[in-house]
């Protein structure tokens, strides 16, 4: 097995609440092979962009990361200098968000601000970075490159920003790419496109992907590793396939069969209440208040991340007892 | 099926959370008090003075404070500053309250007008306040105190016409954007009538931010004011202003500060209360920043 | 003396700055006789005036009357000629007494003894008088005896052209200028007096704020500047600097546009007299520095105030007396122009508080420098509170002030028996006996209450060491003769 | 089956931005039966939401005809169309903006009543606190204030608001797009339980075809201001016969890496063309895969293949004997 | 190309803004026009003054076209206008048009130093705050700013002139040098009373500025540009200020008008004669063609400030939109 590109160990962020540092995403731990595409999951709130934003150390004064480390190729990111680590950030390891229409400056064309990092990182001469951005905005597939690359951003529609979006973070050859839910403001047929040239790129550049999504349909066409998050921990974390197949999480299990489905297989579940607030984390299991499978047991004491049979991670106790392939819940009691 | 809140558990109506915002930071209280104190050293000032404002005893000249009776000494003329300044209250907050009444008068109705039926009233109102606002807002009631005759009145006159693109930009853009907003487009879809939906939806909506901008126009009016009557064009002496002790104090500058100091501080503190009190408007209304 | 020490450079250019500027550049079409502070400087007159008040050679050598003193005869100063090249011959002088007679001029009054001018020779004009004219002498140093090129006057827009730029004969031209405000003044190249000039040009700026005026010296932005009553005190501070002051013939007055309010009764006028605590005004708006005025005189003139004593004196009670008498118990309301100079302001506000004890009500209406004596005069306001300047002879006083047909008299309103007392007056050349006389005609004025005199002012100007030769005068007003600056 | 409910008759919506008009739905026709669940689907500008707020009157149509149990809405105008919309009630999509942040949850609840109703105060609460429960909210709910909940409550708060006078027609805009997988499911399931209960009819705006399917009894799908096909559900996700239906079935990801990566894929390239300037002929030639050069010169009629359902599309077979019944 | 496409904008726009003056400028001249008639009383009685006699006052009217029906005067005060007659002064005697312009440069000097000051004082400010929002840097910036609005600018006027004029002489206390004798004899009288005027612009650019570039720094392509490995000055500098100037450039359009009000009270009290001076004296005399000169004067400036805003909008903001 080759040496994992980005390898995040128990990283735990906390943001300054009312005065105090209140954990957010707790003990999170993941691999990114080169050409891999990981998938981040989780219910809105369950930490994903917290986590990504923390890996290019991206949250703001209020925030920051009390334990962990993030080896990207053997570096821990987090002992760099600032400095260093503007060094990283859109040369070895790029970002795009979830918000194409806001996450471009609207005061600038769109060459320039694709230009600019090309300078930035490459040292480049204005003309070798014009050239290089009519180069990329080509390889995501915008038209007419040449002549778009003096528009302003507000002169492209949604999909075409997050493409170029895309083309920015592409310019400079990155090793990584962490995609923060790229497709979810787009339509189905534009996120299919989006999702094939991040899917293109990871094969033929070799490219590590951690795409974070809340979209299991998004997982299931374009994941090779899936990681689960629940209230701020890694509750799940497998093979693509496997994890799909059979679920060892009661949360996993619960949240896909919540989802409805286009080929309308599958009955729909409702994972009862919502997940806790960072502030309401208890110190036991985080699902048990709305896992059907629940038991004294779960309210203990912290779970750990065990490994899981068939690899990967799981943090639950009682894994090994239940079945959780597409049961009805109530046949287990 | 369980749903319950997750959030806070606390009732808190919008004017509770504005109040509980409001009063949160100690400067906004601050600010509000010296309001306060100001208010009713306006309304009470004939009460409050220990001495008649106009009278004048030329042997007890430009006492330092804290003299003779005089808690915060006297004038060039012996004129007790303390009661001075109690008056000159009085002129600043109707200065302040005529002028934003002015300004209310000519800027409100027009711009919930204009925000409301767009078209035609809007494009003559808005027509009229852009040329309203390229007049240079001193200058402009300079012209008009000029014309009229310069007295306090004329002065706050000219000033509530200053105020009346201002007030009439605000609400205006307040109007548009409530317009625009769905929980109007909700009631609409219900068959709410548009009295209503005015009453009930727009004016609450358009009420903050004119608030902030009343506040802020009310330091700008007794700024306004305090100019005018150090240019001798508000109130005419020997009437008490703000601005006018200052200018007066000015000439005995050499002799004693005090008679510059103590309207000077209070200007100073009155305009940054108002300020004040305007920001903390402006930071504690609306909605709760970001999603609860 | 001045305090400067080396020789003047001629071509040093004296900063002043001061609180009024001049209404208008024609001497006699002017409604202000302040300008006459400024008008010196680029217009001379027949005669002039010593730092005493005495009368001087200026454009005329020399002068005599004929022993009934109804002829007066003046002998030119030949060789000299206007700004415009014009040259200045009995023609001209004849032309220009005559300009100042007709009756819009501010001198009508002043001259009306004056009958016929005849041109006696290219250097001579003879006054033929129709009573003794002993005042003219002196009248003639003043805004009267200003010559104008007679070509500029014959222009048919003169008077609007001369408002704004000068044309006549004097130490200096007019530059530049911005009315009211800042005027620039060139030395005139072969004057003929070389005592009186010792400067390349004079600055003139106006700030009617003394403060402002005091920082100009301070922070060298100015050479000399006046210093009024109040500001004395802090003008002896500034460093480098000398205050000269003392106390003039300029009075604070309080005076009526008797064809308003309640002002067509001479009771109320009186009352008005009486009223007012002068030491009061002394203390509260002067600093103490001056006088309280007991006449229209200070104490130590020639003019004696004891007859008129008891007409100005302090007496609340007598006022109200007086009042009723004239039916006002009750009191009334009227609006009092002044300038916006503290000093005024102040002394306005003294006097409301004084006329609030006996019910009248004055409001208070303060007008620039530049404009108050023009709005005064085209009707605004009913009673003007503002400061006489001091004038050589007494009888111009009563004359620009109270003669039926001056212009400054703004009601038009003669005092009974004025005309009278003041021809007799002005047939006596021995001092104390005119001063007898006028005190007489001052007893008609004030018996009227014609005018309320109020303080006479301490006027200081304070100049840096710079300046040489700078002597303060009696009258009050600084001509800037003879004075120089050293580098 | 009675007559539909709602019978929408070349439909044709605007809007003005600035001088230009910008036709966002271009001659409309859709019925909807007493009780019966709609969905509306199509890509984002599509025109779904002016659709929707032509059939509602919060715009005017420019041309049409929306017959609500025979009254046509068009035309109506103040009192009368006010009492009109006591039928056609409208749940938002985002509930965030949508409900008043200055009212409390009862006044939200309430408000329709005082519109419609003579009910005094006591019962108008006693109203909007059965609502309240009915949604799965608390009494004591009833006096906080919408920022106080969370998306998917909030939502439920719409609903009851929605349902408060009983209406016959629900039109739910994108009603939860706006909610993370969890509430969407609680809300979506609220919604139909209701919605059967009260024997209400709904128009469902979605883009998810997820959510249709598990929501609607018909789908209609809209392309660039039009309807290019529309039919029963299971008919229309089994055998979808427009090309832009196939594609958007099937760019839709089914959460199943086996299903999913062994899927028949129709690929389309670019985007929702510019509504100001659409293609001629067929809406969808610019992007079909399958377009024939008739596609681009000559816009498809509907064509019924089964009774039930229409298509606009030149290379679909119609059933020759239902095509004369065309409405 | 991108130039161009901004120029011809710009150019549109600039057309399209001096089309939209026609009516602004048309309503400012009536209203200009109408101060007559806010005379109490007969305007022409007012102006022959009240001792007037009646041959006067008809004269007067005459004179000044009163006795002509409404429209035929605002006609010939329009047409007087365009040929720049602004009438002449009542008290000065003298053609409005001239003590304007003799007085215009002393007071555009003075305004353009004092918005330097704004600027030079404010963008930092306003940007260091943003960039330190909620610390104490941030606290300094706002409650300088918050006092700076408070203070009114004779006071600081008055405490400039005495502390650094007289006392250290550090400074000209008072007057006005052309620039023709030196730049530094001008610049050096400018500086007190420039600052005095400044200040409160200074202080509502940096709110202006903070607020807005805070909110800027907030947005989502900041965070890109952070992404992108931008160094934190470009950040700003680059990224931020170029989108929070937008409402910092329509302060300094308004502030260019309250500028030019406070020269009234600055140029008082630093014996400046200027147009704020100028403006008093009128004022005070109630010179009415020398207040309508003034009103126009200004209106004019003001204007202009705004064309040249609105371009600046079209640099800052490639959508077109004004705000
Ligand atoms: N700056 C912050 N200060 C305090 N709490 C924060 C901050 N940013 C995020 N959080 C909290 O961290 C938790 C995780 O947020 P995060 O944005 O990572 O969720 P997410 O999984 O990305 O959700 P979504 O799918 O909605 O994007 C949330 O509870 C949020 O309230
Ligand atoms: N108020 C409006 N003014 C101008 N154009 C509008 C307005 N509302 C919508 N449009 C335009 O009309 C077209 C249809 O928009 P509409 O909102 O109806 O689409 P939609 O299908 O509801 O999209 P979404 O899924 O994004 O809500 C779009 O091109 C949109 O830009
Ligand atoms: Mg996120
Ligand atoms: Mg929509």
């Amino acid at each position: 097995m080759t040496t994992p590109l980005l390898s995040v160990r128990d990283l735990t962020v906390e943001f300054a609440v009312r005065g105090s540092w209140q954990p957010v995403v707790t003990d999170v731990s993941f691999d990114v092979m080169p050409g891999q595409v990981v998938a981040l999951v989780g219910e809105s709130g369950s930490g994903k962009s917290v986590s990504c934003f923390a890996l290019l150390r991206l949250h703001g004064d209020s925030g920051r990361t009390s334990r962990g480390e993030v080896l990207f190729d053997g570096r821990d990111l987090l002992s760099l200098s600032e400095r260093e680590m503007a060094d990283v950030r859109g040369n070895e390891i790029s970002m795009i968000f979830q918000e194409p229409m806001t996450s471009l400056n609207p005061a600038f064309t769109v060459g320039s601000q694709i230009a600019e990092v090309v300078r930035r990182h490459r040292g480049a001469s204005r003309a070798e970075a014009r050239k290089r951005a009519i180069e990329v905005l080509d390889l995501v597939g915008i038209p007419r490159a040449a002549s778009r690359i003096g528009d302003y951003p507000h002169q492209f529609s949604g999909g075409m920003r997050q493409r170029v979006m895309i083309a920015m973070a592409l310019a400079t050859d990155p090793r990584m790419l962490i995609a923060d839910e790229p497709t979810t403001a787009l339509d189905v047929t534009i996120q299919a496109q989006i999702l094939d040239l991040v899917k293109d790129l990871a094969r033929d550049f070799g490219m590590g992907v951690l795409l974070v999504t809340h979209d299991l349909g998004v997982v299931a066409d374009a994941c090779d590793e899936v990681v689960v998050m629940y209230a701020g921990q890694v509750v799940e974390r497998a093979e693509c396939f496997d994890i799909f197949a059979r679920p060892r999480h009661p949360y996993t299990a619960g949240l896909m069969r919540s989802l409805p489905r286009v080929d309308g297989m599958g009955e729909i579940e409702i994972i009862p209440g919502t997940p806790p607030m960072p502030d309401q984390f208890p110190e036991h299991c985080r699902f048990a208040a709305r896992c059907p499978h629940a038991v004294a047991a779960c309210e203990a004491g912290p779970v750990a991340l065990e490994p899981r049979v068939n690899g990967g991670a799981v943090r639950c106790v009682r894994t090994l007892e239940l079945d959780l392939r597409r049961t009805p819940e109530g046949s287990l009691a | 099926m369980s749903v319950l809140p997750t959030t806070r558990t606390v009732v808190e109506s919008p004017r509770r959370r504005f109040v509980r915002r409001f009063t949160g930071p100690w400067a906004n209280r601050f600010a509000l008090l010296v309001l306060l104190v100001w208010l009713v050293a306006a309304v009470a000032a004939p009460w409050l003075a220990p001495y008649d404002p106009l009278v004048q005893d030329i042997d007890a000249r430009r006492l330092a404070p804290l003299s003779d009776g005089h808690l915060l000494g006297t004038d060039a003329l012996g004129r007790d500053t303390l009661s001075r300044l109690l008056y000159g209250a009085r002129v600043a907050g109707l200065a302040a309250i005529t002028s934003v009444g002015v300004g209310l008068l000519g800027g409100l109705v027009p711009a919930l007008l204009a925000g409301l039926l767009r078209g035609w009233w809007d494009a003559v109102f808005s027509r009229i306040a852009d040329a309203l606002l390229s007049f240079p807002p001193l200058l402009l009631a300079l012209a008009i105190v000029g014309v009229m005759g310069p007295n306090l009145t004329n002065a706050m006159l000219a000033i509530g016409v200053v105020f009346v693109p201002r007030f009439y930009r605000v609400v205006r853009a307040a109007t548009l954007a409530v317009r625009e907003e769905t929980f109007i487009e909700a009631s609409r879809s219900i068959g709410t009538p548009t009295a209503w939906i005015l009453r009930r939806h727009v004016l609450p909506n358009v009420l903050s931010p004119l608030a902030v901008q009343i506040s802020l126009a009310f330091g700008f009016a007794i700024l306004a004011e305090s100019s005018l009557s150090f240019l001798g064009l508000g109130v005419q002496p020997p009437d008490p202003s703000w601005g006018s002790m200052l200018s007066e104090g000015r000439a005995a500058w050499f002799y004693t500060p005090w008679p510059v100091i103590v309207p000077t501080v209070t200007v100073v503190l009155t305009v940054l209360a108002c300020n004040v009190v305007g920001d903390g408007l402006s930071d504690s209304v609306g909605r709760e920043k970001g999603r609860a | 003396g001045g305090s400067g020490s080396g020789d003047p450079d001629p071509n040093a250019v004296l900063r002043y700055t001061t609180s009024a500027g001049a209404t208008s550049f024609d001497p006699h079409k002017t409604v202000a006789a302040s300008d006459f502070i400024v008008l010196n400087l680029v217009y001379d007159r027949l005669v002039h005036q010593d730092a005493q008040g005495q009368p001087v050679p200026g454009l005329a050598e020399s002068w005599e009357f004929s022993d009934d003193f109804k002829t007066l005869t003046f002998h030119l100063r030949e060789g000299l000629s206007f700004e415009d090249g014009t040259p200045f011959d009995a023609e001209a002088a004849k032309a220009n007494l005559d300009r100042a007679r007709e009756p819009d001029s501010i001198s009508a009054s002043l001259l009306s003894a004056v009958d016929s001018v005849d041109v006696v020779d290219p250097a001579t004009v003879k006054l033929n008088l129709n009573s003794p004219g002993v005042h003219l002498v002196l009248t003639l140093s003043d805004l009267a005896g200003m010559m104008v090129s007679p070509k500029a006057f014959a222009t048919p827009d003169a008077a609007k052209a001369l408002a704004t730029d000068s044309d006549g004969i004097g130490r200096f031209t007019l530059a530049e200028a911005d009315p009211g405000s800042h005027y620039v003044f060139e030395a005139v190249k072969d004057y003929w007096d070389k005592d009186a000039l010792k400067l390349g040009g004079l600055e003139f700026s106006v700030a009617t704020d003394p403060q402002t005026n005091l920082n100009a010296v301070s922070s060298d932005q100015a050479d000399c500047a006046l210093v009024s009553p109040a500001m004395i005190a802090p003008a002896e501070q500034i460093p480098g600097a000398t205050t000269r002051a003392r106390t003039v013939l300029t009075q604070t007055v309080l005076y009526f546009n008797q064809t308003k309010s309640e002002f067509d009764d001479p009771l109320v006028r009186r009352a008005i007299n009486l009223a007012i605590d002068r030491d009061a005004i002394l203390e509260g708006a002067q600093e103490g520095k001056g006088e309280a005025s007991q006449g229209l005189f200070p104490s130590d003139y020639f003019v004696s105030n004891d007859p008129v004593a008891d007409l100005v004196t302090y007496n609340q009670d007598e006022a109200r007396d007086l009042l009723k008498q004239a039916g006002l118990e009750k009191g009334f309301s009227f609006t009092a122009v002044t300038l916006t100079i503290p000093q005024f302001v102040t002394t306005a506000e003294i006097i409301k508080a004084q006329l609030a004890e006996i019910g009248i009500d004055m409001e208070i209406k303060a007008l620039p420098p530049a404009d108050m004596g023009v709005n005064f005069l085209k009707g605004t306001g009913d009673a003007v509170i503002t400061a006489w300047t001091g004038r050589p002879d007494p009888s111009m006083l009563f004359s620009a002030y109270f003669d039926e047909a001056a212009p400054q008299n703004v009601s038009h309103v003669e005092p009974e028996g004025f005309d009278e007392a003041l021809a007799a007056a002005n047939a006596i050349e021995e001092t104390a006996a005119r001063g007898d006389a006028l005190a007489a005609v001052q007893k008609v004025v004030l018996e009227a209450g014609a005018v309320v005199p109020v303080t006479f002012n301490q006027v200081g100007t304070v100049c840096n060491d710079r300046v040489t030769g700078y002597e303060p005068t009696v009258v009050g007003i600084s001509e800037f003769r003879g004075v120089g600056m050293t580098d | 089956m009675s007559g539909p409910l709602l019978q929408v008759r070349d439909l044709h919506v605007s809007h003005r931005i600035g001088r230009r008009s910008l036709p966002a739905v271009r001659g409309m026709d859709l019925d909807v039966a007493p009780g019966e669940v709609v969905a509306l689907v199509g890509e984002s500008g599509s025109g779904k939401s002016s659709a929707v707020r032509g059939i509602t009157q919060l715009i005017r149509p420019e041309r049409g005809s929306v017959l609500l149990d025979g009254t046509d809405l068009v035309g109506l105008r103040g009192k009368a169309l006010r009492r009109a919309r006591r039928d056609i009630q409208m749940v938002f999509q985002d509930p965030y903006s949508s409900l008043d942040p200055s009212m409390s949850v009862a006044e939200l609840i309430g408000e329709p009543l005082i519109v419609h109703t003579a009910q005094g105060r006591a019962e108008r609460r006693r109203t909007a606190v059965e609502m309240l429960e009915m949604v799965g909210l608390r009494a004591e709910h009833a006096d906080r204030y919408p920022h106080e909940f969370s998306g998917g409550q909030r939502q439920r708060i719409a609903i009851a608001r929605a349902l408060v006078l009983r209406p016959k027609l629900v039109v739910a805009d994108e009603a939860v797009s706006a909610l993370d997988v969890s509430s969407q499911n609680q809300v979506l399931a609220l919604l139909q339980e209701l919605i059967a209960e009260l024997g209400v009819a709904c128009l469902f705006i979605t883009h998810d075809l997820a959510v249709v399917r598990q929501i609607a009894d018909r789908v209609a799908v809209m392309y660039l201001g039009t309807l290019v096909e529309q039919g029963p559900a299971d008919v229309l996700f089994d055998a979808p016969q427009h090309p832009y239906t196939r594609a958007l079935l099937s760019a839709a990801p089914v959460a199943d890496p086996v299903v999913q990566r062994s899927r028949q894929r129709v690929r389309l390239t670019g985007e929702l063309p510019d509504p100001m300037n659409p293609p001629t002929g067929c809406v969808f030639s610019s992007r079909c895969p399958d377009a024939i050069a008739r596609c681009h010169e000559e816009a498809p009629a509907d064509r019924r293949p089964r009774p039930d359902s229409s298509v606009a599309c030149h290379l679909v077979e119609a059933d020759p004997a239902l095509q004369p019944s065309l409405p | 190309m991108s130039a161009g496409v901004v120029g011809r904008r710009t150019l549109s726009m600039l057309g399209r803004r001096l089309v939209a003056l026609v009516p602004l400028l048309g309503i400012v001249t009536l209203a200009t026009f109408s101060l007559i008639f806010l005379i109490p009383g007969d305007p022409a009685h007012r102006i022959a003054g009240e001792g007037a006699t009646a041959e006067q006052v008809a004269a007067v009217r005459s004179d000044l076209g009163l006795d002509q029906p409404l429209h035929q005067q605002f006609l010939t005060f329009l047409g007087n206008l365009l040929q720049g007659d602004l009438g002449t002064s009542y008290t000065f005697r003298t053609p409005v048009w001239d003590m304007i312009s003799a007085r215009m440069p002393i007071t555009i000097s003075l305004t353009v130093v004092a918005m330097v000051f704004a600027l030079l004082i404010g963008i930092p400010a306003g940007v260091l705050a943003a960039r330190r929002a909620g610390k104490w840097q941030d606290r300094v910036v706002t409650v300088g700013s918050t006092l700076g609005l408070a203070t009114p600018n004779f006071v600081l006027g008055l405490l400039l002139t005495l502390v650094i004029g007289i006392k250290f002489q550090w400074l000209p206390a008072t007057g006005y040098v052309e620039m023709a004798e030196g730049f530094w004899p001008w610049l050096s009288h400018l500086l007190l009373p420039g600052f005095a005027l400044g200040v409160i612009a200074a202080a509502e650019i940096a709110r202006q500025l903070r607020a807005s570039l805070a909110d800027v720094l907030r947005q989502d392509y900041v965070r890109t540009a952070v992404a992108k490995g931008m160094l934190p000055g470009t950040v700003v500098w680059k990224h931020g200020l170029k989108n929070a100037l937008m409402p910092v450039i329509t302060v300094v359009g308004i502030q260019t008008g309250y500028l030019l009000g406070g020269t009234a009270v600055v140029e008082t009290i630093f014996g400046i004669q200027g147009l704020g001076d100028f403006a008093v004296r009128a004022v005070l005399a109630g010179d009415l063609p020398a207040i309508q000169g003034m009103v126009v004067f200004a209106v004019i400036i003001t204007v202009t400030a705004s064309l040249v805003v609105d371009l600046t909008y079209g640099y800052l903001n490639p959508r077109g939109e004004s705000q």
